[in-house]
This record gives C-alpha cells, structure tokens and sequence, in this order.
C-alpha cells in the first residue's frame, strides 16, 4: 500500500520527521506573523497595557506548567517508543492529551469569565490579538490532541511507532508558542 | 528510527522538566517587582531560555541533523526580517512625512465608530 | 493503465486501485500523475473563466457603455469584481495549480525515479482542499450582492468593512476561498519538498536533480515560509469582516497598511513561486531541443536560490506610494533592483545554453524560446518600478499592469503551454499534432504582444488601473488613447478566437494522436524510462541514477543523449 | 517619453521623465543586447543536417565570460539605476521646500474635497476655501498638502506632476508640489475605492496670481461664521457642493 518513496530517506532523516519539521516551519511563519503584527502594534499602543491588565495572571501560569508536563510525557512516550514498549508509549500519550485537556478547560473558564466582564474579542485592539493568538492555539492544542489519541491507538499495538516521535515534535512545538504567549499575553501589562 | 536515538537515551527528562517549571516561576515572580528592565529579562529573556531548552532537549534538536536547523533558522530569519520591515512603520505613530489621527490611540469602551477621537487624545498624552 | 506489473509484489496493492471503477481511479485516486492532471484540468479550465473575465472587460475599456456580448452591461460593481477575479483566478486558481501543484505532482516522482509522492494521501487531501477553495470562490461569485471587488490585493478598510465594498458574503467567500487554498497548497508544498528531498532514486545526488524539480521543491519552500503571516492576516481580516474586531481598523487603533504589509510579504514571493517552477519547465525543454547540457547548471542552481532568498527583501516596492515611510522606500529599492542580477544571471546562461547546439524548433521548444523572449521584457520593465522615484509616475498605472502580465503571461500560459505539449506524449501515450500545435503557437503569441505593447504605452500616459470608463478623466478620454484600447481587446479577441485550436487539438490527439513511444524526444531524465502513459507505481523495477540530468552530445558516445539512468 | 503624453507641469516632473529616460537607456541596452543574442543564437545554431551540438559544461573559461561580464556590467548599471531613483524620489518625498501656502486634500468615497487657506494663506481659519472636485493652485508657488482620507484607501495622483500618493484613513501624510505650467489637468484616484472608483477625478486648475486672486475673490466665504472652522460654508450659489466638505462620517 505504502509507496516505496516513503521508506526512502536520501536526507538520512525519517520521511514522517522531516515532514514535521517542514509542518513547523510553516507553524512558525504563521504564528510568526501574527505575534509580530502584535508586538508591533502593542509597543506603539500603550493603552493596550490597560486592556492586558485584566487578564488573569495565575491561570496563563497554571496553564503553562500544564503544557510543560504534557510536553515531558510526550518525551517519555517518544522515549518508550524507541524502547519498543507501544503500550507505555501510547499511556504517556494519552497523559499528554490529558494535559491538553486540562489546558482547555482551564481556557474556557478563562474566556467564560472574561466574556462575561465585558472583555470580548470587539473590545479593543489587544483584545483582537488576544483572542485570536490564543484561540489560534488552542485550536492547534485540539488538533494536536486529536491526532495523539490516533497515533496512541496504533501504538497500543505496537504499529507505526515512529509516528510517536512526529507528533511529539508537533505537541512541543504548540507548548513553545505557548511559552512566548504567555509573557506577551498575561505578564506585560 | 533516528539515526542518533542512542544519543539522547541519557538525557533525563524529568529533570529538565524540573528546570522548566523553576523558569516558569522565576518568569511569573520577577515581574511582580515592577521594574521593567527586570520583567523584560525575567519575562521575555526567560521565555527564550525555556523555548531553547524545549527545542533543544525535548525535541532532541542537539543531536538532529543540520538540515533542521537550517530550515528552522530560515524559518526564524525571515520572521525576523518580517518584523524589522514593518515595524518602523506600524509600530510607530509618525515617521518622516506622516503621523497617525488620534483615532489610532482609541480607547476601547463601547463607543464604537467615530467617537474614538477625543478619547484617542488623552491616549497620546499617556505615552 | 496497465496491470502488466502485478508481478512485482510491492506493487501489488497499488495495482488493487486499478480495477475499482471510475470513481476511484480519477477523482478519489492517491496515484500523482491523477493528482496532478486534477489540478491542471481544473487549473486550465478555471483558465477559461479568468479569460472570459478578461474578455468581458476589455469589452467594456474598448467600448464603454455598450453591452458585451456574452455578458451584457456591464456595471462599475461588476466591473470591479472582474477584474479582481481576474487576478485572483489566474494567481491563484491558474498558475499556482498548474505550474506548482500540476506539474509538480506529475513529474517529481517521475523525475527523481520514485512510485509516488512520499504521502499520497496528503496529496488526495490537498486536491480535495483546493477543490473545495474553488467552489468558495465560484459561490462567492454568485452570492447576492455579487462577488468580491476589492482587487486581489484585498486591501482594507474597503475589504473589510461592507458598508464600503458593498459586498458582505462576496468577500467574505472569497477570502474563505483563499485561505483554504492556501492551506491546500501547503499540505502539497510539504509532500513535494519531502519527496524531492527524501525520496531521491538511489545514486541521485542533489545536483542530479532536473533543474523543474529544483524550481518546484524551491518554490515550494518559497511559499511555505512567505504565506504564513499572510495566513494569519487572512484570520485577522476575516475577523475584521465578521466579528468587527478592528485590527485593520484605522478608527479603532488599528492600522490598514499592516495588511498590505503581510500581503506583499507573501505577495512578491509568490510572483517568484510561480515564476521558478516555468523556469524550470523551459531549462528542460530547451535542453532537450538544443541537444545541450544547461549552461553551467549549478549556476543555474544558485541563481535561484538566491533569487528566491532576495525576493523576501523587496516586498515594500509594491508600497512606495502607500503611505509607508518614505524612508523606508531606499532600502527597497536597493533590494529590488538588485533582484535583477541573478534573474539577468539566470536569463544569460539560458541564451548561452543555446549557444554550440542543434536547435529543433519543435511546438514545445517554440514555447520554450517565446519564453525567454517575452519574459526578458518583462524583466526589464520591471526596473521602472523598482526604482523608487520612476515608481511615484508608473505605480498603478497600466505600466504596471504591462509589465506583470508579461511576467504572468510568459509563466502561467506559455511556460505552461511548453510543458503541457512537452510532456503530453508521456501523459498520454500520443503525440500533439505538430501543425496545429504551431497554429496555436502563433495565433498566442503574436496577439499577446497587441494586447500589452499598447498599455505600456498608455501607462505611460497616464492612464490608471481598475477604471471602468475612461470618460470622466478629459485627458485619459482623447480618441488617440481609446485607439489603443481596442487595440489591445481586439488582439485579446484574436488571440482567444485561437484558443479553441489547442483545446480541440488536446482532445482529439489525446485520443487519436500518434503514438508516442517510451523517449519520443530522446531526452535524459528519468521520466522518459517509465512506459508512456506510466501506470500507477511508474516503473515495474525503480531506476537507479548514474549521471546529472542534461549529459546531451557527449563527445564520443555514438548518441546524443545518455539517459540518466543508464550505466556508463 | 512622457512628454509625448503628458505636459511636465511640476518642479519635479522634469526630474521623473529623466530618470525614466535614464532607466530607458540602461535598460533597454540589455533589452536589445539579449534579445539580439537570442535571436541570433536561434538562427546561428538551428538543426543541421549531420551536425551535431557541442558538449559545453559552462566551466569552459573563454565561454563563462559570455555570463561573466555582463553581469558584472549588469552590477554596475544597477547601481546607476538605483543612485539616480533615490535622488528623484529624496527629492520628491523626502525633502521639503518651505511652503508658500497649505493646502489639505480629503479623499472619501467618491469625491476629492479640497481646502485652500484662502486670502490669508493659513489653514484653518474662517476664510478657508473648500472646494470639491476642483483644486485651485497658482503657477510657481511651492504647496505643501496635507492628505488625509475619511474612509478606504484612496491615491492623490497627478500626472501631470508626476505626482502620486496614497491617503491612508488614520493617516496625515504632508507631500509637496510646484506648479510651473499654468492650464488644465486631471486629478486621478489611483487606489480601488469602491464601485465609484471609476469616477473619482477631479480637476486641477494650475492658473497666474491674478487669476487666482478672482477666484478666491468669487468663493471667499460671505459669511463668517462662528461655531467652528469644520462648518464653514462657502459661497453655496457657484461652488461645488460644500457640505461635504464637513465630515459626513
């Protein structure tokens, strides 16, 4: 079924992992592109440090420790994948899905409680950004969670277990966005 | 599987799971001190250390192969470059030959089409 | 197709494809080369709608106020929505799918000896994305109110406030359709960027690689890394139309030239995405038909590269006069005209290709050669507007549109032309017929040149773009100027009056051409080793590569070609 | 080249036409240069019969030269080109002459709506002039405008200036000209703006001191009026339409 082409490897880098990073590559540009639209916009509008001031600090916090444990098990799930150990791969990956769970709860009730103060995304030009940077994220936390419980279901039994390590990577690379939004989004006021 | 897995078998990820939650409360704490030069480092500088370390370690990039760093720093350089052409332009409210109307400092509540004006004046005394 | 290679057992579930039915074999198929005909049918025929577009409003610049046959009035709002679905179809629903997603799909893995892309589903999913981007587009057009008419540039406010462009869903939609189009392409960008990388035949190294994959893979690359922002623009933008968010809003801190940024951010690279690929496309053909090795090839290979890093460095000669920093405009200029040096580089070792060979004027060589010499024009043209103080004259006059359209025109229909009747004989397992082929040929190329010398001229005279009636402008008005103007719409009606010879010319050869054997060109790359049409899976056994792709007339070897794959 | 379609009616136009010619020159000798090699190549190395093509790598020294040195040239006339655009444009949008008289210029959907300082020659004061679709300038004076628009993008494009620049809703963008050529000349919007877009000129009328004095003489404001500079009203019998120039926003 698998063309030959894909078990080639003329680079010397797996044809799954190397189209990952080419995947971030353009996850990079894309986030790239909006966070320094805000940068930009943020440091020529000093008002909108007023608007940030009534994000909630503790749960930004509480959700970046959330996505750092998700992303150390899944590199403990990479790790047992190399082992051979599908079973335990596929536990650490669903730990790391508990994780994004975990973080989009906490968003929701985040979100709930700003909406309902008044803070909706028309409210402002940092509120625009803050919507969309974080909703744009959250929405790749879902994918990511999405293609996890796929790739754990076949590790489970022991099949296609290089895939492990690909959306490690991917699921890394939405906890380092992460780290640069929480700053951006909830400490500069 | 990777050409290196043997590599980074040793690398105990719990404890540099440990470090990043310590950066995390350093990057939360040092803000509250209200020194701007200090939440600039603690904040953002933090930020980098800890998005290094993620690449770096969880993402095994120290033993990838340099093709992947290649295309990530492309990736970054143009980015950089994205940022440096327009923000002399969109990050500033007059340049040579232009300024900004006032509307660009508008304040949010609820006015919503062109009572930004006034308000917007009090936003650029502010700054 | 053939099952003649059943045998072979890792191709044994590939060929279970063959016997499910239509359905599966050419709309649901996983196989490139399908893939890759899905995007140039749909390419080509989206051709058809942005020329009748282009029809109709020439129509209406030549004889303004009279009905159009064919369309009929035609209104300043529908005026608009031509000529920026014009320029959006023929971007991005035609030179994009065709020269990048078409060709790319169809010949990489043949080109670089492989059974197929490395993610064959991927790529059924990019098509399938890109399909549905069309039929955003093609429901934009139809909504109420009519289709977008903020040009293809969608600048704002006027894209994104509807009291201003009176056209809330058309807009809407359309930009919808351009993202998922984007998204579409960068699922096939990957998956070319992969294979082209990864999945090489065994002993080809990276410069035994035909300079069209090069071309596509950069692109590729080029588009990926410069469509990002313009990404999360669109999101923004589209926020900006449906939730009155205001990050392009001037009278709610936001700042409308941010888009343009991000939009010329991608947007020049993206003249450059297609650009490299039709390149590509000519190196090959014009190899093959002087019966010379390219010119110093790795030049070839850095001019491109450097090409595709500079072009990153000029996007804000699209701004000079928007309301940018003017001092901005000296550093843009210094980058833009200097992009002119590996393009010159590029043009000087294809003439010098030429030079000591043995040259067929075949129809896909005489595409190949229209090429050069239309595109050269093109670049020269180019340098009016890159120079910033000629730029403050020329910028959004019909100069401009002069100059990119004989930029686009060479890329998206001749370069593409010389490709498709290039490499038709492998698609089909026929030959085009020669004579009407070159009917076609002319019956273009004589009438392009009609329809856009004239507005050279009359952006030099001042004349701007995106007007649906010259009459409330005394100077623009005189009879002198309206002259050129039917000029250029009778050439355009010329040249779409011969259009009909290559469609009518495709079909029946396709069916009742000659027929082709494995190497009717006798040419090097691998490609021309698998059976002609190649059937899913490409070869029975994949070939090995020996040598670089353009070995022509080696001294001492009895024939004038040496294919890649054959052992010294 | 210009001139054959357009007078040169502005200090700089001379400047524009110049370095177009300038661009011609260098440009077009490559043009012609390449085309010739070209087409020369095509004919000079058309198929044979029982000649065969050379083997020619592109390493060969006496023929990389053939790409060598134009494109060193190539290099050289690049650096003339760009020398003598960022003059031009330095001298156009970047330097600015001492104004004898403001001008400010509103682009919105579909109308140029113009205020000129009137007798007293500062804006903003009761005896402004606000006109609509028709600008008044006197031959030889150095104006500054100030270009603002209310809505969408617009382009104040004068061709008989040489003179273009876009109005940016929540941008003042301050841009100067000198008439030097008294007559006629058309006012263009060169940014899409709309379905109007299509309609959008205006007229601009280059005319002497005394022809001006008139002018104003005719459309100075008859009566002063109190509230606000922003609500003046001109002379309602022969100028056209007004009100617009208050902000309809």
């Amino acid at each position: 079924m698998k063309p030959i082409a894909t078990t080639r490897s003329s680079m010397g880098i797996a044809t799954g992992k190397l189209a990952v990073w080419w995947v971030l590559v353009s996850e990079i540009v894309i986030f790239g592109g909006l966070l320094a639209s805000y940068v930009m916009n943020r440091l020529a509008h000093v008002e909108w440090g007023d608007q940030a001031a009534h994000t909630n600090t503790w749960a930004g916090a509480f959700n970046t420790f959330v996505l750092l444990t998700s992303s150390l098990s899944a590199v403990l799930a990479h790790q047992a994948a190399e082992k051979g150990d599908g079973p335990k791969a596929a536990r650490f990956l669903y730990m790391t899905c508990l994780g994004g769970l975990v973080f989009l709860v906490v968003k929701g009730f985040e979100w709930a409680h700003e909406i309902q103060a008044g803070f909706v995304i028309q409210s402002g030009g940092f509120w625009g950004y803050y919507y969309t940077a974080a909703g744009l994220h959250g929405f790749h936390v879902l994918a990511g969670m999405a293609v996890m419980i796929w790739v754990a279901s076949s590790a489970k039994k022991n099949q296609d277990l290089h895939r492990v390590e690909n959306v490690g990577l991917y699921w890394h690379f939405v906890d380092i966005v992460w780290i640069f939004l929480f700053p951006l989004l909830y400490i500069a006021k | 599987m990777s050409a290196h897995a043997g590599a980074h078998h040793h690398t105990n990820y719990v404890k540099i799971w440990a470090i990043l939650l310590a950066l995390l409360v350093v990057s939360v704490v040092g803000p509250m001190a209200h020194i701007q030069v200090l939440t600039l480092v603690t904040a953002f500088g933090i930020a980098l250390v800890k998005a290094y370390i993620v690449a770096r370690k969880f993402m095994h990039l120290d033993v990838e192969k340099p093709i992947v760093h290649w295309i990530l720093a492309l990736a970054l350089v143009f980015m950089v470059l994205l940022y440096a052409g327009i923000a002399p332009d969109v990050g500033r409210d007059s340049g040579q030959r232009w300024k900004k109307t006032d509307g660009w400092h508008h304040l949010p509540p609820q006015s919503d089409h062109d009572g930004g004006a006034h308000k917007g004046a009090e936003g650029a005394t502010g700054h | 197709m053939s099952n003649q290679h059943d045998a072979h057992d890792h191709h044994a579930g590939a060929h279970a494809h063959h016997d499910e039915g239509w359905f599966k074999k050419y709309f649901w198929s996983t196989d490139h080369k399908i893939i890759g005909f899905q995007y140039m049918f749909t390419g080509m025929l989206l051709a058809l709608v942005g020329a009748f577009m282009a029809y109709v409003f020439r129509m209406q610049l030549a004889f303004p106020g009279q009905a159009v046959p064919g369309w009929g009035l035609v209104s300043p709002g529908q005026y608009n929505m031509l000529i920026t679905n014009h320029g959006s179809i023929m971007i991005f629903w035609v030179a994009m799918p065709v020269l990048i997603a078409g060709f790319g799909n169809y010949i990489i893995p043949l080109m670089i000896g492989a059974d197929d892309m490395v993610f064959p589903r991927l790529n059924r999913l990019s098509y399938q994305l890109f399909f549905i981007s069309v039929l955003l587009l093609i429901a934009s057009l139809l909504v109420q109110n009519g289709g977008f008419g903020g040009a293809w540039t969608a600048y704002p406010p006027l894209s994104a406030n509807k009291d201003f462009n009176l056209t809330p869903l058309g807009s809407t939609l359309w930009l919808l359709a351009v993202a998922v189009e984007f998204v579409a392409f960068l699922l096939g960008g990957i998956n070319f960027i992969v294979t082209a990388m990864n999945a090489r035949a065994p002993g080809m190294k990276a410069f035994d690689v035909p300079i069209v994959v090069w071309t596509i893979v950069i692109a590729s690359i080029l588009f990926m890394a410069s469509v990002g922002p313009l990404v999360a623009g669109a999101v923004m933008l589209l926020f900006d139309q449906t939730l009155g968010t205001s990050f392009f809003n001037p009278n709610k801190g936001g700042d409308p030239i941010l888009w343009q940024h991000l939009f010329w951010f991608f947007g020049h690279p993206e003249v450059y995405v297609v650009l490299l690929p039709a390149m590509g496309i000519v190196a090959e053909v014009m190899t093959v038909f002087a019966r010379k090795k390219l010119f110093a090839y790795k030049t070839v290979i850095y001019t491109i590269i450097a090409t595709g890093v500079l072009s990153f460095f000029v996007w804000a000669h699209h701004q000079f006069v928007a309301g940018i920093d003017p001092r901005m405009a000296n550093v843009f200029t210094v980058t833009t005209v200097l992009i002119s040096i590996p393009i010159a580089e590029m043009c000087f070792v294809y003439i010098a290709t030429l030079y000591g060979g043995s040259i067929r004027l075949t129809t896909p060589m005489l595409w190949a050669l229209a090429f050069m010499a239309e595109f050269m024009l093109g670049g020269v043209t180019g340098i009016y507007l890159g120079s910033s103080g000629a730029d403050i004259f020329f910028h959004d006059t019909y100069f401009v549109v002069a100059h990119f359209h004989y930029t686009f025109f060479p890329i998206a229909i001749i370069a593409v032309m010389s490709g498709v009747t290039y490499w038709f004989p492998k698609m089909f397992g026929r030959h085009l017929n020669e004579f009407w082929g070159k009917v076609h040929f002319w019956g273009t190329i004589i009438p392009f040149n009609g329809i856009f010398i004239p507005l050279f001229i009359l952006g030099a005279a001042g004349e701007h773009r995106r007007i649906f009636d010259y009459h409330s402008f005394p100077h623009l008005a005189t009879p002198e100027l309206q002259a050129m103007r039917v000029f250029a719409t009778v050439s355009l009606v010329v040249m779409l009056a011969f259009q009909p010879v290559f469609i009518v010319n495709y079909l029946v050869s396709m069916f009742r051409g000659k027929k082709a054997d494995k190497n009717p060109w006798k040419a090097n790359t691998l490609e021309w080793t698998a059976d002609s049409p190649p059937p899913h899976g490409n070869w029975p056994e994949l070939p090995n590569c020996y040598r670089g792709p353009y070995e022509y007339s080696v001294e001492g070897r009895e024939l004038d070609y040496w294919p890649q794959n054959e052992k010294a | 080249m210009l001139e054959r379609f357009l007078p040169a009616a502005a200090s700089y136009a001379g400047d524009v036409d110049q370095l177009v010619w300038l661009v011609t020159i260098l440009v077009g000798f490559w043009f012609i240069a390449a085309e010739a090699m070209f087409f020369w190549l095509i004919f000079k190395f058309r198929a044979k019969e029982g000649v065969k093509a050379q083997y020619i790598t592109g390493k060969e020294k006496h023929l990389k030269q053939w790409i060598n040195i134009p494109h060193g040239l190539v290099l050289l006339f690049d650096v003339f080109i760009i020398i003598a655009a960022i003059r031009v444009w330095v001298h156009i949008k970047q330097t600015l002459p001492p104004p004898d008289r403001t001008i400010q210029v509103t682009a919105q959907q579909w109308a140029w709506t113009f205020t000129d300082p009137g007798a007293d020659d500062s804006l903003g004061t009761a005896d402004d002039v606000h006109t609509t679709d028709q600008l008044h300038v006197e031959v030889d004076k150095t104006y500054h405008f100030k270009l603002e628009s209310k809505d969408v993008l617009h382009s104040f494009f004068i061709p008989a200036f040489r003179m273009k620049q876009d109005a940016v809703p929540g941008r003042i963008y301050t841009g100067w000209f000198k008439p030097t050529q008294t007559g006629d000349y058309d006012i263009l919007c060169a940014e899409i703006c709309g379905i109007g877009h299509g309609v959008m000129g205006a007229k601009l009328v280059v005319e002497t001191a005394e022809e001006r004095a008139a002018w104003l003489q005719a459309h100075a404001p008859v009566v002063e009026e109190v509230a606000s500079t922003e609500d003046v009203a001109t002379d309602g019998a022969s100028t056209d339409s007004t009100s617009a120039a208050a902000g309809q926003q």
